[in-house]
This record gives C-alpha cells, structure tokens and sequence, in this order.
C-alpha cells in the first residue's frame, strides 16, 4: 500500500466519510469539467451538509505539492499544472499569438484603468491607438466594450472578460500584480481630478453611475471604433 | 531601418550615446511620450526627481536633430516639441500676475506624472506578461470529459387514462358484434329457399315485390333482396320449376309454380 | 498544513527527490495531455535514471482512492473519473410524452388479460397491433415478456411489471376494478351484451401451466417479434 493511499485512510478515520465522499465528487467534477466551475455549480452536487468552501480548501491543500494545482480563477475553480513545471510543458504550448508590445500595454491599461475609453487609454499611453489593437485584443476574448461613458460624445468604455482572468490566472481584476502600488501611486486615478477618491480597476459588469449601457449591437459599435480610429503612421502594431 | 524596442526590457535598449544613433531610432517609439520617456531615463534619475526644463531640452534638441535628417515627424512629435517649447519659456521666464493657464510648475508636475504613470503600466504590463498563462506556463485539462446527456422519457398515463381505454375498446368491440347484421347480404341460397318455400303451396300468378317485402324490414336491404332473388327466379325459371311475367316497363313481376302439365302458357316467356 | 501535504513531506524523506520531480511531471503532462500518453512519450519528458513505470505505478496508487483515477487504455495512459462517480457526467434531460391511444389500449388488454400474446391482443382489440406499439411499451418499463404460450408457433406472452403498479398507484394488478366497478364508475354503459365480462387480472410471475419459459435472450425475441408484427397501414398509431 502506498504512503498516499495510507494517508487517505488515516484521513478517514479524523474526518467524516462524507466529506471525503464530497471531496472525491468535487475533484471528479473540476477534473472532467471543460471549464472552471464555480462555488455554487460544485455545492448543488454535493451533499448539503458538506460546505463548498471546506472541501475547495482541502483539495487546494491535498494538490499543493502535485504537478496539478486547484486554483481559482475569475471567481471560479479548476485544476492546472503546477506553475514551476512551465518550463518542461512548455513544448505542449500551441502556437499562441504572441501580443504586440503595443497590444499588450493596451490590455494593461484596459485592465488596471477600467472602465476606460479610447481617449483615456491613448493619454496614458501618449500616443493615438493604432488602428487594430484593439480590434484585435477583442478578438482574443480577454476585452470587451462595456458600455457608453456619459460624456459629450458617449465613448465606448472597454473592460476585461472571465476569459482574460482565466488566462492569466487571476482570481479577480483586484489580484493584477501591483494594483496596489499603481493605486497609491494614484496612477489609476485616471480622468479625476487630483483629490477625489481613488479609483480601482473593477470589471463588476454593473455599469458605472457614469456608463451608459450600450444599446447598439457589437458590429456596429466596432465599426464605428475603427472609423474614429487614428491610422498612425508610427504604428506601434509594426515595431516588432 | 526600424529599431526593435523589447518591451520585456525596454532600458536595456541598446541606442550608445552618440546623438546620430538616436535620430534613426524615431520611429521605433510608440509616441513622443515614450520618446520623452526614454529621454528621461537618460538623465538616470528616479523619476520623480526629473527636470523637465532638461527633459524639454533633450526632447527639443532631439526633434531639431531629427528634422535635419528626416522632414517628415509625425505630427504628434512636432506638437510636443512646440508644447516642450512654451513649457520650457513659461518655467524660464518669471510667471505672470494674473492669467487662465495653470502656474507652470502644475504643467511640468503633469508631464511628469504621466511619464511616471506610463512607466508605472508598463511595469505592470510586463508583469502582467511574466505571469504564467493559461496555454504558455500552465495547462488545463487536456481531455476533459464531457457531460453525457440522457434524455429520459416520462410517460404520462393515468390510471384514468388507462380504464377508459380499456372499457372503451371492450364496449365498442362487444357493442359491435351485438349489433352486427346477420345479412347484409340476402344469398341466393336464402332466396331460393324462401322462393322455395312460396311455391311448394302452388302458388298461382303473384307479385315477386309484395311476397319480398314481407322479408324487407328495413328498407336498407331491399336492394340486396330484390336482387338475389331476381336472380334466383330466373335461375328457377330456367329450372322450369316457375313461370314468370312482366306486363310492361316497370310493371310488377308475377311468378307462379309451374304447373306439372306440360301445356305451355303463351304469355310464359320471361321478359328480362 | 494539511495531512496530505505531511505525507507528501513525509515521503520525501525516503523517497529520492528526482522520484518525485518525475511522478509531479508526469502527473502534468498526463493532466494537459489531449489523448492518453503511452510510457515511452512519458519516459523522454523525465529524468532518465528514474523509471516510467514505476512512476506510473505512484501514480496510480496516489490516485487509487480519488475522484479521478490513472487508468490504462489500450497501453496508454490518462486520467479519468473514477468509475462509481460516473454518474456525475451524467446528467438527464426529462420529457414528459404521452402515450398514443393504441399503445394505451394494448397496455389495459395487457394488464386485464395477462398473460396474453400478440393474436389476442389483436382479437380482443379488434384491430391488427400496430408495429412498435408493444415496443414502446417494453421502453416504458410497463410490460414484459413472460415466457411463451404453449400452442402452435409458441407466441411470446406479455404481462405487465412492477414498474406499471408503482407508476398507476396499484398495490396489486388485481386492484384493477372489475366490470361492476367500471360501470359503477362509469367506464361502461347499460348496453352491454349479456355474458360481457372483465377478466380477474393477475401478474404471478410463476408461468401457467401453458406457458414456457423464454430461452432465448431478450433481443432476438424483441427482432423475432418485430420481423412478425404486421406493418398495418391503417396503423392503429393514426387511429385518431
């Protein structure tokens, strides 16, 4: 008998079989699942009186050291490979897209600023958007128009998706790595004068008090993005 | 000749001191802000403690240095360079009573901001980047498994349901048989029968139709009567056990038995 | 810390470092795998002093007890649910049907007459059993077949099941009411022909003394009975 299956056992004797029971279910569950799962989704198949959250904390801790990890994301729960094992699974990566430099500080400030329209993005940026960035950051799934800013002109307001969360492995848009740094900096305080309340970078799909929502369909919306969009002859697209 | 700027370390760029090298290196910034970021990274300060009366004369000198080379800067640059030169007077000169535009200090402090804000996002775009993504550092499931589904059919019957279709189709099958006739049909045999038995007793002329219509009840059926017994007469005529006439079209049919003596009656011919 | 992880510390202590560097990366790689790997594409992704097999070997008892397991499939290997928990990834789509008139008359002659063949079931009903009606009703679970009839061309006889007393509320098929209560209750008018009677149903499962036992398997008596069943083109299905 392995060590593992006489810890399990040991573990049977302290713990109530139907939480390891419930545990079992949970893991078959996040392992056949397609997608991460989230809280309730794992709840309803379990045994009611075994709590979600126990049994999450349990696996997360029975997987810790395994060359696959429970992890949340976006809210949401499922099993990856381990993170340190990068480099030997690196050779299963697909050929991903690589990002432009000029899409991926896009997607940054997308992400960290929040709702944010095209104007703000280019200031901080300081330069026009290239046409296609984000056209083609929203082609990847990990942004999204949000809705209108009620401003003269009522710009489109983009925000992150599940699947960007999913992707970089946040838990929530609060987990982007130095967020904090960034709002006590008060870089985030993007369009508010100096004073007012610092803003934090939230994906909440409620509108803003300052959003309307959009009431156009999507092709539309992009079309007319591109229209406004600047062609800049220092396209940031092409330095690469 | 375009200038590879690695985002992952853009400090590192490779650009020497000497001016000339700079100048070709123009279009490989995203922007005069990231030009004017560069530059300020130049003065090997933190950022914070920048001069941007330095820095607008580092980025004026630069622009003055690319339009000898290259006419054509982008309009953006040249915008800066004029906004770096009104700038660079207004912090040079002594500030004016009174006027509209923010003290000179605020600009400066502005510019400053946002060149540290774009510093502060590109950081966090590059760790953004560094961390392990889903596809590149760490996988999911390569096989999920999926979610089978079966559908099941509930069938819906009562036991209602299930009486009434019983004692309906066992009533109607037992109320049929009751009810169905014993002939739809009047067979010749049965009509030569009853003909039969009409002529045993001698019968002289008689109309077939009033002898019939004592087996016609129902009306239904006196077609199928009339008919079979029709037929049965000839057939009895041909026999010669009977002897039929017709006065006229449509006039009633007489039969009578023959009578055994062979003297022919001459209005004995049968008429169809 | 979780007893899990104390194990895996534990075994750490007595078991190589490498050994268990390898079982975490085969455990990954056999995880993000899009189809089972076989030893040899596992053994060229791990240190080459430690042995696949016994790596799988690990594995497989690591996972013995778990939610998902390490099978063999063909020689290759992958993970997958463990086998009670199949259920799981199972889920079903409920739809109410009703049952056509026809099949709902062959069922009450099925459950007044049993044990009844298919001719009866014809004669009683007066018309010809329409293909598939007895079908659907084996699917329903409703009727079985019994054994066959002991007379020529030993025809199956059907019977009704557990399953059809449990669905209509009986506690026993002879609760069924007889011919007064169906007049009674209204089922049946006055005019009925003298000598009308309704059968005292009855589900022993013990044969009559004219029935045998069925021999064959199931299917080919369903084939048999389907290849005998008259396609009736005045289909008591379109009765109504």
């Amino acid at each position: 008998m392995s060590r593992a299956f006489a810890a399990e056992r040991q573990r049977s004797i302290s713990e109530p079989k139907a939480f390891l029971e419930a545990c079992r279910v949970a893991e078959a569950l996040l392992f056949a699942a397609a997608e991460p799962l989230d809280a309730d989704t794992l709840a309803s198949r379990l045994p009611r009186d075994v709590p979600v959250a126990d049994v999450l904390v349990q696996l997360r801790e029975d997987y810790a050291d395994r060359g696959v990890q429970l992890v949340e994301v976006a809210g949401r729960w499922t099993f990856r490979t381990a993170e340190d094992l990068s480099y030997l699974l690196a050779r299963e990566a697909q050929e991903t897209r690589k990002l432009s430099r000029a899409a991926l500080e896009t997607l940054a400030v997308v992400a960290y600023h929040q709702p944010v329209t095209r104007a703000e993005i280019e200031d901080i940026r300081g330069v026009s958007a290239h046409r296609g960035t984000l056209d083609a950051l929203l082609e990847t799934g990990w942004i999204r128009l949000r809705g209108r800013r009620r401003t003269p002109g009522r710009p489109v307001t983009y925000g992150t998706t599940e699947a960007f969360l999913s992707h970089f492995g946040l838990s929530a848009v609060d987990d982007l790595p130095g967020v904090d740094e960034l709002k006590g900096a008060g870089f985030l305080d993007g369009r508010l004068p100096a004073g007012f309340t610092v803003p934090v970078p939230s994906d909440d799909p409620t509108l803003r008090s300052d959003e309307d929502p959009l009431d156009e369909d999507l092709f539309t919306l992009i079309a007319e993005e591109k229209a406004s969009a600047v062609e800049d002859p220092l396209g940031d697209e092409d330095e690469r | 000749m375009r200038k590879e700027l690695s985002f992952e370390a853009p400090a590192a760029v490779d650009r020497g001191d000497a001016e000339p090298a700079l100048l070709v290196d123009v279009d490989g910034f995203a922007g005069p802000l990231d030009l004017l970021l560069e530059l300020a990274r130049r003065q090997k300060v933190d950022l914070h403690k920048i001069s941007v009366l330095a820095l607008a004369d580092q980025y004026l000198e630069f622009i003055e240095a690319a339009r000898s080379f290259r006419l054509e800067l982008a309009a953006d640059y040249l915008v800066m360079a004029a906004w770096l030169a009104y700038l660079k007077s207004r912090l040079l000169l002594p500030e004016p009573p009174k006027t509209d535009e923010p003290p000179a200090e605020e600009l400066a402090s502005r510019l400053a901001f946002r060149l540290r804000r774009l510093e502060a996002v590109r950081e966090a775009a590059k760790k953004l980047y560094d961390r392990p993504q889903l596809g590149r550092d760490v996988f999911g499931r390569g096989a999920p498994e999926p979610v089978h589904v079966e559908h099941r059919t509930e069938w819906a019957a009562t036991l209602y349901d299930l009486l009434k279709a019983y004692a309906d189709q066992r009533q109607t099958k037992a109320l049929s048989r009751v009810s169905f006739s014993k002939r739809f049909v009047w067979s010749l045999s049965d009509a030569r029968e009853a003909l039969d038995r009409l002529i045993g007793g001698g019968l002289d002329w008689t109309a077939l139709d009033d002898y019939l219509m004592e087996y016609v009840i129902d009306p239904a059926r006196r077609a199928t009567v009339r008919a079979s017994a029709f037929a049965t007469s000839l057939e009895m005529v041909r026999e010669g056990v009977i002897d039929m006439r017709q006065d006229g079209a449509f006039a009633p049919i007489l039969i009578r038995s023959r009578k055994p003596e062979p003297e022919r009656s001459p209005e004995g011919a049968p008429t169809a």
